[in-house]
């Protein structure tokens, strides 16, 4: 009932951490086994370690948090030695999130990822709106996020998820660039870019200044992107932000997912994701439902 | 770790904008340390989604057989704010214990510890002196408040041990600064808990004899996934560069970690 | 304390009803005193009467809300004959908002508007979400939003403040390309386009599909703009999005607002406006501040 | 018009997630005609953005005397489940009355009225029978509901003039629609509220009478301002061509404007 088939991706259930919220699994799996997950998306790995950006590094908003960690990360080869043999021992996918701030760093570091046997599927991240060189340009314009895309995909033993930027005049034109340049699917939305700025201080909340809008808040955005994206595709959406419950799953699946992943409300509810997996199905069987798949672009597919 | 929907015991405001909270639960039994802290849900129902955001607050002292464990916090912002709503018999989601503590056994046997705090770093420090006068060590606090009015478990300290007030203004106890009564106590190991200025001051003072401070730092997660809470260690030589306030601290040694 | 001077506005508080949640200001005139008011932003006006999208036009999400009312308006000069007159009853100014299909629709709406003597600015509207032509294509691209507000400009008697579209890549370019065709300020932000599906019909709530998100959940995006947008241009903004109280006015004039508009809020509390304006002298003496305009852009302005 | 704290005097389960709500404030002194509304908002607070839109509820009874209004909703999402949760002494902050309500002048002199209803729009015509039996119209009510676990007020319908009730499945009362009896019936005017497909089939039925059908729309401010809740007029030559449900309705002319 909750099984999805997406490129390298054999998902017992379509519900996965999203990336940067999950870390490497360890701590979560240190509260509940893992292999409930339809998969894991790692946090973003770059050619070399990162520490980001300095505290503070989230804040809270209406129905919604900023984050602006920048990216912080052990580097590609200490992920492969010290992080992915411990999801080994998993039966769960790992998707591994690639950021960097040249094409050569993602290239480079795609390559060693795509190699390993317990990474099923890159998620190349052109998106994240936290570093202050590259990154968020790659995922504004299409010809640079295509560009990208090829040369990734010309390295990567595995499929490639291109994950999209919300934060574009044209979010369709995004996605066909990188299909076109050979992605076998999309995540989307990584988080707006949003300020909130401190009375006190009257300065920035964020020492970054800006940060990223994740939560419930970005969720009618999402939908809106996903909606308007998965008529114009047809490579599998891996969909994203706010979901808190099976019935934002839902919700994501109508508007045109074949997935989704969980970020801010691992922090709001450290088992939302086991939670999520284990109400889905009797939300199916209410509605007469008994292949989740059956639901993916429902909203637009009888409209 | 657990999350668990704890029982408000009690409420009560105990200072201007300080409330003292009961919670009884399972959760206590795990309680390991002095300093630890919990990361509560404000608001609860899965639909909340204002404040979203968990609230760190450390444990203020613990007691397993009956279950019980007690927090104070100020109310100021949204979450505290709505938290400090809440009536006996109403359940509070909660995740903890978080974090490692204040390391109590770092005092020889028969020994001095000096505990210093300031406003609402204070409270996980009352569960840490009843943890050394348990232990035989003997304790003297000094603890700065802004004014009489923040002052709050100066009799519970004192029955633990020599107990110092500080107020900027004067209005109880002494005039001044945790620093200024310093070289009045005689200690061996000093353990602290305040706003980041004075754990600096006492990172220069303190330079002889071990001190351990406990950080605030904004979070996420809670438990060490989301890179939030970060602070990089001084050591440049360290093989991660960073520590974690919520999982590898809030307790650190001083000096270990740049204070945020 | 909380006079502020902006082109053709003299105002004796920064904070008015933002376009379209406040119609003529007739029912909340029932209410209150509209005379408490530092100005009513109005109901956008087209040069023919418009009904709008079909109903559902209003959907709830996490801290906002998305509509879409596709302008509907008796047409300009029904708003002149059966609107101003009430409104000029009042000592406060009225901007009059001013949305088109064609240039030429907006040229001359423009025109008529700028006339009226009650009407003191006028508020281009490049970035309604909801109407089908138009609309939201001038507010996307530069080129052509820069040449509406030329054209705008070259009938207009008062000044004009050009709303801008968050729904962009560039804020900032868009700033200046209406800056350079002759904004006389700018009003930031019109509403993210946003979706939500009903899990029963499994079809979008509304109508129109697509809405415009507006209230507290999109108040991050809306001050990152401001803050980006007010330290690349000379002329001043109004600030809107998701404004609740007077904290958050504050915030924005962090931002680097000179005026505020409240719209979703006064859904929320249909005496939203004139309890912010009673509550900003208080706050503004607890920080230490004898005139508001000495808050615009402070949070960029000492970093 | 006013924006009130109303308290809670009474707040019970009526049926299967309906719930009968009594509220006490100088709000009721201004109720003017049975079928307006008031539009509430859930949580309360100035920081409570979610939910963050008021919830239109009809106005079920009134009392001025004792400025008393009894209230009846179903819960069922986030707002009203929110509301289904207020205990009594709670203050709900209420905005109204809203809208225009049913004539019961409609009816001439010791003539007939007849009320239909539907689920969760029986409520407000519970105060036009009262109201109208008031002026000594005689009043028979025929009410649909789903199953016999949906139905409320029966009895107090049923003091007030005769009473039929419907059940889709039969548990209660008749088993079919309140189309399907509307012949039995001797009535100078009609008066209804219901989902919309009831009210559809109503005009369809009763042409030769007057009826009067009572809307719901989505709605954002609730006053008129905002144009969420517009729905066309049938007569293309009205000068309007569309009405207000919040501030022209919620109740209309049968065949008036297009069900929405
Ligand atoms: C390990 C730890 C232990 C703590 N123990 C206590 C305690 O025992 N008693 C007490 O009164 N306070 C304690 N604090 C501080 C407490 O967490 C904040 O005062 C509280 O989160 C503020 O929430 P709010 O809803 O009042 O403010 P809001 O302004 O609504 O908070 C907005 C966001 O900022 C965060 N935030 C604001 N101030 C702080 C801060 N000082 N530290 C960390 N995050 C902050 C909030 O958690 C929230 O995510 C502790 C903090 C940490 C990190
Ligand atoms: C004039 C009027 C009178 C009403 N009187 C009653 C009554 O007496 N008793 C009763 O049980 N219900 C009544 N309703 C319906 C009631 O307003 C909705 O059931 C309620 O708003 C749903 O809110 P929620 O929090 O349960 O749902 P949610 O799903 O959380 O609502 C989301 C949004 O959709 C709106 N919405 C959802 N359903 C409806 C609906 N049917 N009509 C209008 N808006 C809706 C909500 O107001 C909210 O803005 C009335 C509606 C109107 C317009
Ligand atoms: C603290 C935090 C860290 C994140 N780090 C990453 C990251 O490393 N790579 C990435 O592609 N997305 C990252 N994201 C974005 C999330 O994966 C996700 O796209 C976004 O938060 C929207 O989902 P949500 O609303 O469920 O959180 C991060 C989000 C948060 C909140
Ligand atoms: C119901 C509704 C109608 C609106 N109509 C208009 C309009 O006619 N013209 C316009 O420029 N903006 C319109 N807006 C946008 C608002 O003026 C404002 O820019 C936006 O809602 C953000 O502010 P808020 O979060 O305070 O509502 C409308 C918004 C809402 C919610
Ligand atoms: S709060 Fe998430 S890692 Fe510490
Ligand atoms: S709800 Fe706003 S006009 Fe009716």
């Amino acid at each position: 009932m909750l099984n999805v088939h997406l490129p390298g991706l054999d998902l017992k259930n379509p519900v996965m951490p999203a990336s940067g919220c999950f870390a490497f699994g360890k701590e979560y799996g240190n509260l509940y086994d893992l292999n409930v997950l339809g998969a894991v998306i790692i946090k973003a790995a770059t050619l070399e370690s990162r520490y980001g950006n300095p505290t503070p590094r989230v804040a809270e908003t209406p129905a919604g948090m900023l984050n602006a960690i920048g990216l912080q990360n052990p580097g590609v080869d200490k992920i492969i030695s010290q992080e992915l043999p411990r999801l080994a021992e998993y039966d769960v996918p790992v998707i591994a999130n690639i950021a960097g701030s040249e094409m050569s760093d993602y290239v480079q570091t795609a390559e060693k990822m795509s190699k390993q046997p317990v990474v099923k599927a890159l998620e190349l991240n052109i998106s994240c709106p936290n570093v202050k060189h590259g990154g968020i340009t790659f995922g504004t314009v299409p010809e640079i996020a295509a560009e990208l895309t090829s040369k990734v995909k010309a390295v990567s033993e595995k499929p490639v998820y291109v994950k999209l930027s919300p934060n574009v005049t044209d979010i369709v034109a995004m996605a066909k660039a990188v299909e076109a340049a050979g992605a076998d699917g999309l995540s989307m939305i990584n988080t707006l870019l949003g300020m909130r700025i401190d009375l006190k201080s009257q300065k920035p909340v964020l020492s970054n200044l800006t940060g990223g809008l994740s939560g419930p808040a970005i969720k009618p955005v999402a939908i809106r992107m996903i909606y308007e994206v998965s008529q114009k595709v047809s490579i599998p959406i891996i969909g994203m932000g706010g979901i808190q419950n099976a019935d934002d799953v839902i919700e994501y699946f109508l508007a045109g997912a074949s997935a989704v992943a969980v970020g801010t409300a691992n922090f709001v509810d450290p088992f939302v994701c086991p939670k999520i997996i284990k109400e889905l199905p009797e939300k199916l069987n209410g509605m007469g439902i008994s292949d989740i798949n059956e639901l993916v672009g429902r909203s637009w597919k009888h409209a | 770790m657990r999350q668990e929907a704890m029982r408000v015991l009690a409420h009560e405001k105990i200072a201007d904008a300080i409330f003292e909270l009961k919670l009884k639960g399972g959760m206590v039994n795990e309680i390991t340390e002095p300093g630890q802290f919990v990361h509560i849900r404000v608001g609860g129902g899965a639909q909340t989604v204002a404040p979203l955001l968990r609230r760190p607050i450390s444990i203020c002292s613990a007691d397993p057989s009956s279950e019980i464990m007690t927090l104070i916090y100020r109310s100021g912002g949204l979450g505290t704010g709505l938290l400090s709503q809440a009536v006996v018999g109403e359940k509070v989601d909660v995740l903890g214990p978080l974090g490692h503590g204040f390391p109590i056994d770092a005092v020889p046997a028969g020994g001095k510890a000096l505990v210093i705090g300031g406003g609402v770093g204070v409270p996980p420090l009352y569960g840490l002196s009843q943890a050394l006068t348990a232990q035989g060590v003997q304790v003297t606090h000094v603890l700065g408040f802004r004014s009489a009015k923040d002052v709050f478990y100066q009799d519970a300290f004192e029955k633990l041990g020599r107990t110092i007030v500080m107020t900027e203004d004067g209005t109880c106890g002494q005039k001044g600064r945790v620093t200024d009564v310093l070289n009045t106590v005689d200690f061996d190991v000093a353990y602290s808990c305040g706003p980041t200025p004075m754990l600096k001051a006492l990172e220069r003072e303190i330079t002889e004899k071990p001190l351990f401070v406990s950080l605030e730092q904004r979070m996420g997660c809670g438990i060490g996934a989301c890179m939030a809470c970060v602070t990089h260690t001084t050591d440049p030589g360290d093989s991660k560069g960073y520590r974690r306030v919520c999982c590898d601290g809030p307790v650190f040694k001083a000096r270990e970690v740049e204070l945020c």
